[in-house]
């Protein structure tokens, strides 16, 4: 499919930022973001070190809140409701948003149990419908076949690739309706990053997928929309296309043009 | 009162023959007194298996304590009961009576390859115990003993044997100071088999279980030196360094609680073999008699 | 393509179910909100702590108020002689501080260098399976009772040393001394080696690369980023120097005395303590007030001490 | 331009590893120090206390006479009091270790909770046998029972086990607690299915040493006055009881010599429940053990 | 310089691997690896995860042997000597083979501590050479500028890809012959990973480099010869140009033209 009609076809939004402003005690990390994120899309998001890519991803499933002295002014709407209001449940928000981290952070415990566990706190308990789900989950993240015969073994003798997927497999389970990754293929070895790759392609059938990379070519391959982060600020936002080829601000292509890997 | 009072003489009767008693009994006090009410204990248990006793170990004074807070129904004491103590003991209305179990021969010790002491006399005793700002030597005791100087083994001075011989020997002047004190008898054993200037003292019954290693030092008390046996202490022979000891019992214990009355009888009628059983010497049975009249005065 | 039949089974299991939907399901159905209340009850549990210390100062308090009645402030912490059971009582704590002091400092020269250095060895130099026997052994070492301990001490240390040093006396300080530090080593052996186990193994990597010996690493490296809880462990050691009781009593025999001699006879603090609590001081006399007032001093000293050690501990802490 | 003079660094190369492996040996040998002693004191016990180990030993209550003296009571009340101990403690201490660790926010309050408990794991044991004996023997009146003890004894040990909880509980990764949070895990959902478990090792760590100690520690019963002689067994925590350390003491003041024995046969029982506890729990912690 | 002409000088050989096994516990990691490497070159080292690139790189410094239960068998001569010698000392061989990680590892101490840390415990004392020292190293490592007036300033306040540099600057304090790589730029952003890209050209006049990476791409800018492993073998071993334009082995030419990134 053409990316230039996926986005043309302006599909529903899942995410409204606006005016979202964040502090960690005193350094002012993000500053009057404004950001629309589209269903069934793939939007990502680059930039330099320490422009704020990360932190955004973690405030729009509110994880950002357990680093201690954080401040948030602004607004998220997540389906039509303000994210950042104190009276929003963030363990709903987060059984709807399910997240993969830059370093795979599999539990100590066995793969199946690594998947189980998101439905298991959720409620479910039935054993035929959680052997289901893992299967489907370890399927869906392109694992299965790998580690079908020892499912009850430590998820710490995976190799960082197959942990990382993995780790996209638990998130998988509990049938999220976005997925964020910060940097899902940093740590991983070219094939693995393909995989993952492709993996991503394909959830966004299901899923709206939001995508911290550094590696500008991936963000090139598999986005949508991107968003281009310098120093806490948005400088553009647009289709990946358009940004990739026509940027509108010389800084964006400025660190476009560095590009390399 | 009267139904209660019958009610109670054919239980009593009843316990050395058939109708088991339960209950419990509550004792506690001094660690010289543990070892027999420990042997009476486990022979009453073994006629009376319902009846839970325990015997406790916090010392005379602790024991008093327990006994003032109307905690324990016995309060076994090396030493008879103080006025601070019977004055608390009013004011928490606990009407007592005291019980003589057995007596104790504090015995004077040296060690073994001390060849030179043959007795000494209740002065000399005091001379070589009290504090006189010198440092001893034997020859300050008696010049033809050495001239070395003499290491002191002692039991702390919050025991009740410490406490008698304070009494009696010392009359209340401070101990001499660089005295090795212990509060463990059979601590006192081991400095004493260590140290060849040692004297020192403790109750009988270490001694007699240690006398190949240990020497005991006859007292001469004015009738000539006596060595602490059996028999001189039975017989009050062995003179000033005996001493009693003691059980407190409430009264309203053995008044209210059958098994606690029970136990004291038995208790009086045994004590005399068993304290002999574990190191002690028993007292004249006339002395125990009296202690059964007691007894029986209480229940009525 | 790779996932070509997962995405197919995917379709086809959509169809059968969604956990989505049964997760909203069992959300609506929410069972009572316990977890509201979780921060409280465990706050509750934390209380007990404060409550144990309020328990003890209570406790403490008064009797030692009582005590002080009867002897003043000035005497007990300036007279030099400790005597409470002549006609002529003199109640100068001092005495009894310093055999805890001798006792306890006789123990950390023994305990924290063998300590530290069993922690060393375990974490940085011993196999694993190494690691595995030798932990668990060394902590039976810490669990066998301190009566044992004192008997130890008093048949076995006592007559070694005096082989050695003939001029010991039966009862001193220096046997007891050293086997209450043989009893806090695996504390702090155990403690410390749970701490230099815990600091990142990447950090170990990164010195040894550079060509330091595995000393270096340790010392240089892995030590100072373990400094807080290896001071903790001590801390948490020394305290249970001063406050050992039976081994003391055993074999340190029960002369308070203020001089710096530990080849003979001492009393410490807990000794005193337990001496008239199993002892024959009648209930209500100045005696028996006086072991709550050497509680307290006792109380006190380990608070000082443990101020001073987190003081320390945070001045030397390494953030990683 | 080379600032670095290779020949300093390898004319030191050779005493830094003579330095290394002369420490290395000495590390080792304090090991084997430990290890030692515990071989003495366990060869002088096991001489002297082994001659009356055997069926009756166990069977029987105390005794006035060697020969049938026994540690039933002892035993058993140990047993007792580990049973009052081991859930009062371990449930204390995670709590409070939890709230401070997860919940507490950083103010004065939990500073001074934190200061608080490292200061009364310096408090000296006896002194907590003055606390049992004012507030569960007396207040509220529990007598000298089980109930009294374990629980004097749960205060004692809880510092110990609070700060090892903590310890442990803090190195779990914050990537592991992150993952939880992500799919949407409440924050005791994340503490008792990750945290947790993956805290198991250290917190065993800190309770075999805090119940080992519960176990061994004479003072405080002293002082709160649990009976010596008890020929019965405790039937609920409200009854009266004895333990293993109070009866070794008892047995070791005894004049006779065979209860010399009689005690070394008694330290021999403890020390063999403290290493059967111990490979428990080392069997607990090694199962559970994992590397991130 | 051209990279055919640079490998063709056929500079003096550094390591000489030659029937290198190695097995972890049961698992052979390393199958008779033969592999030479070049002074004042930069060897690239590509391959597939698990395919045993970090294990080789680690045993050239022979902090493979940390792992337990580890075997070798074979030969790697270090300018002429047998390194896997139990004779070798390793804490010699360390200091002329410097190692920079995957993951930033700085020490928990101040950066200028971090810096010193390896002159001084080879006994470097002098406070005027130490200083020399890490300003030349920190500025060797591109980090100078951004840290100077922090040097007393714990190591773990810098960012991520500020610590890396930090670790490479650490490395070359102790000015070593040869320098290996794992992945160290897999952690950083585009600007870091240019700015340690740019560092590692220039370091090779200077110094021997050995990188892994599962950045093909950055293998082909920046190394001269470039190693493929596979399942723990050295499938194909050429001048870097020769390996991307016309790889010899089919195996190559797949993993080579499956690349992205
Ligand atoms: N816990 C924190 N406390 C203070 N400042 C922080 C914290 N976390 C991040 N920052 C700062 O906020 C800014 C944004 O950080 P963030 O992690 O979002 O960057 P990023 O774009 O994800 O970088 P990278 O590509 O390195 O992951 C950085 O300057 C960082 O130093
Ligand atoms: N400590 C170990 N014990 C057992 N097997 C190991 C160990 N370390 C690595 N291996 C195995 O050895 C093989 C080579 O591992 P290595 O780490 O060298 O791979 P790699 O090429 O560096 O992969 P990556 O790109 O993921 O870092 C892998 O199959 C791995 O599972
Ligand atoms: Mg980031
Ligand atoms: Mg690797
Ligand atoms: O325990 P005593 O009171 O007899 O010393």
């Amino acid at each position: 499919m053409d990316k230039t009609v996926v986005s043309q076809l302006s599909k529903e939004k899942v995410y409204e930022t606006s005016q979202l402003n964040l502090w960690y005690g005193e350094k002012h990390a993000l500053k009057n973001i404004e950001l629309d994120i589209h269903q069934n899309e793939v939007t990502a998001i680059i930039g330099p070190s320490g422009c704020g890519k990360s932190t955004y991803l973690k405030t729009l499933n509110r994880m950002v809140e357990l680093t201690p002295d954080v401040r948030t002014s602004g607004e998220i709407k997540y389906r039509n409701r303000n994210i950042l209001d104190k009276s929003y449940k963030v363990e709903e928000l987060r059984t709807q948003v399910g997240m993969v981290f830059q370093k795979p952070n599999p539990f100590p415990k066995s793969i199946y149990e690594n998947v189980a566990y998101g439905p298991k706190i959720h409620g479910i308990r039935n054993k035929k419908v959680l052997d289901e789900v893992v299967e489907k989950s370890l399927r869906g993240a392109a694992i299965w076949d790998e580690v079908k015969d020892r499912l009850h073994d430590n998820a710490y003798g995976l190799s960082g690739g197959q942990q990382q997927r993995l780790c996209i497999a638990r998130c998988l389970a509990i049938e999220p309706d976005v997925i964020l990754m910060d940097e899902p293929t940093s740590a991983l070895d070219p094939i693995s990053t393909l995989k993952v790759e492709e993996l991503v392609q394909q959830l966004k059938e299901h899923y709206s997928i939001i995508i911290v990379t550094h590696n500008m070519q991936q963000a090139a391959r598999i986005s949508d929309r991107t968003a281009f982060f310098l120093n806490g600020e948005v400088i553009e936002y647009n289709n990946t296309n358009t940004i990739f080829s026509r940027p509108s601000d010389q800084r964006t292509e400025d660190y476009i043009s560095g590009r390399f890997g | 009162a009267c139904g209660s009072d019958s009610a109670k003489d054919s239980n009593s009767s009843a316990s050395e023959t058939d109708k088991p008693l339960q209950g419990e009994i509550a004792i506690d006090g001094s660690s010289t007194v543990y070892p027999i009410m420990e042997a009476i204990a486990e022979e009453y248990m073994a006629q009376q298996p319902d009846v839970k006793v325990s015997v406790g170990f916090s010392g005379t004074g602790g024991g008093f304590e327990k006994f003032i807070a109307g905690e324990t129904d016995l309060s076994n004491a090396s030493r008879p009961v103080k006025d601070e103590e019977k004055t608390q003991l009013e004011k928490n209305k606990i009407d007592f009576t005291e019980l003589e179990l057995a007596y104790d021969g504090l015995s004077i010790v040296v060690n073994k390859e001390n060849d030179f002491v043959d007795y000494l006399t209740v002065d000399e005793l005091k001379k070589l115990w009290v504090e006189d700002g010198k440092v001893k030597k034997w020859s300050d005791i008696r010049p033809e003993w050495p001239k070395e100087e003499i290491k002191f083994y002692s039991p702390g001075t919050d025991s009740g044997t410490y406490d008698y011989f304070n009494e009696v020997i010392l009359e209340e002047e401070p101990l001499v100071e660089n005295a090795t004190l212990s509060e463990d008898d059979n601590v006192l054993v081991q400095g004493l088999k260590g140290d060849k200037n040692a004297i020192g003292f403790f109750g009988y019954a270490y001694y007699a279980e240690n006398q190949d290693s240990l020497k005991v030092v006859p007292i001469d008390n004015g009738n000539g030196a006596v060595e602490p046996t059996h028999e001189t202490i039975k017989s009050g022979e062995y003179a000033p360094l005996s001493r009693p000891l003691f059980t407190y019992v409430a009264n309203k214990s053995v008044a209210d609680k059958e098994q606690v009355a029970d136990f004291v009888e038995f208790m009086v009628e045994n004590a005399g073999e068993l304290s002999e059983e574990v190191g002690y010497i028993s007292l004249d049975d006339k002395e125990y008699d009296k202690d059964l009249e007691a007894v029986t005065q209480l229940k009525k | 393509m790779v996932n070509e039949e997962g995405v197919t089974i995917l379709r086809v299991q959509q169809a059968q179910y969604s956990i989505r939907e049964m997760i909203q399901e069992r959300k609506q159905k929410k069972r009572i909100q316990i977890e509201r209340f979780i921060p409280s009850i465990l706050s509750l549990t934390a209380a007990v702590s404060i409550l144990t210390t309020l328990g003890i100062v209570f406790t403490l308090i008064f009797e030692t108020i009582t005590f002080f009645k009867e002897v003043s402030v000035s005497e007990f912490f300036t007279a030099d002689k400790w005597y409470p059971f002549a006609e002529a009582a003199s109640y100068g704590v001092m005495p009894l501080v310093l055999g805890t002091l001798k006792i306890t400092m006789i123990a950390a020269l023994v305990a924290v260098p063998i300590g530290l250095a069993t922690a060393i060895y375990l974490s940085e130099y011993a196999s694993e399976k190494t690691r595995r026997v030798i932990k668990p052994i060394l902590e039976i070492l810490a669990g066998v009772p301190t009566i044992v301990y004192g008997f130890f001490a008093l048949t076995f240390v006592t007559p070694v040393l005096r082989s050695i040093f003939p001029s010991l006396e039966m009862f001193n300080a220096l046997s007891p001394g050293l086997v209450v530090g043989i009893m806090i080593t695996p504390m702090i052996a155990s403690l410390s080696e749970d701490a230099l186990v815990s600091v990142p193994r990447t950090m170990r990597e990164g010195a040894l690369a550079l060509g330091s010996t595995k000393l270096e690493v340790t010392l240089k490296v892995v030590l100072p980023a373990a400094i807080s809880g290896i001071v903790a462990s001590i801390v948490l050691a020394l305290s249970r120097a001063i406050g050992e009781t039976m081994i003391v009593s055993v074999a340190g025999g029960s002369t308070p005395s203020l001089n710096m001699d530990v080849t003979t006879s001492i009393q410490t603090m807990t000794a005193y303590i337990v001496q008239v609590s199993t002892g024959d001081a009648g209930y209500g006399t100045t005696i028996y007030y006086s072991i709550y007032a050497v509680g307290m001093t006792l109380f006190l000293f380990t608070l000082v001490m443990n101020l001073l050690a987190q003081y320390i501990s945070r001045k030397v802490r390494e953030e990683y | 331009m080379k600032l670095i003079d290779k020949t300093i660094v390898a004319k030191k190369m050779p005493i830094r590893l003579v330095r290394n492996t002369i420490l290395k040996g000495l590390f080792f040998l304090a090991t084997t120090f430990g290890l030692l002693v515990l071989g003495i004191l366990l060869y002088r016990i096991f001489a002297q206390g082994i001659g009356y180990l055997d069926w009756d030993f166990f069977q029987n209550f105390a005794s006035r006479r060697p020969e049938e003296a026994g540690i039933k009571a002892a035993l058993i009340g140990s047993i007792w009091l580990m049973i009052v101990v081991a859930p009062v403690a371990l449930l204390l201490g995670l709590g409070t270790a939890i709230y401070l660790e997860e919940y507490a926010k950083k103010n004065w309050f939990t500073s001074f909770i934190k200061l608080n408990i490292s200061n009364l794991a310096g408090v000296p044991s006896i002194i907590f046998g003055l606390l049992g004996l004012t507030i569960f023997v007396r207040a509220l009146a529990l007598d000298r029972s089980v109930l009294a003890a374990g629980l004097t004894m749960s205060l004692l040990v809880l510092p110990v086990i609070i700060v090892a909880a903590q310890e442990a509980i803090r190195s779990v990764p914050r990537e592991l607690r992150e993952a939880s949070y992500g799919m949407g895990a409440t924050k005791w959902q994340t503490i008792v299915r990750v945290v947790l478990p993956a805290a198991i090792p250290g917190i065993l760590t800190g309770s075999i040493l805090a119940l080992s100690r519960a176990v061994g520690e004479t003072a405080p019963l002293v002082v709160v006055g649990i009976p010596m002689f008890i020929a019965f067994l405790p039937k609920n925590v409200f009854d009266t009881f004895t333990v293993l350390p109070m009866q070794i003491y008892n047995w070791t003041s005894r004049p006779q010599e065979e209860f010399q024995s009689v005690a070394a046969a008694g330290i021999l029982v403890l020390l063999f429940l403290l290493i059967f506890m111990n490979s428990i729990a080392v069997f607990i912690r090694n199962k559970f053990q994992k590397r991130y």
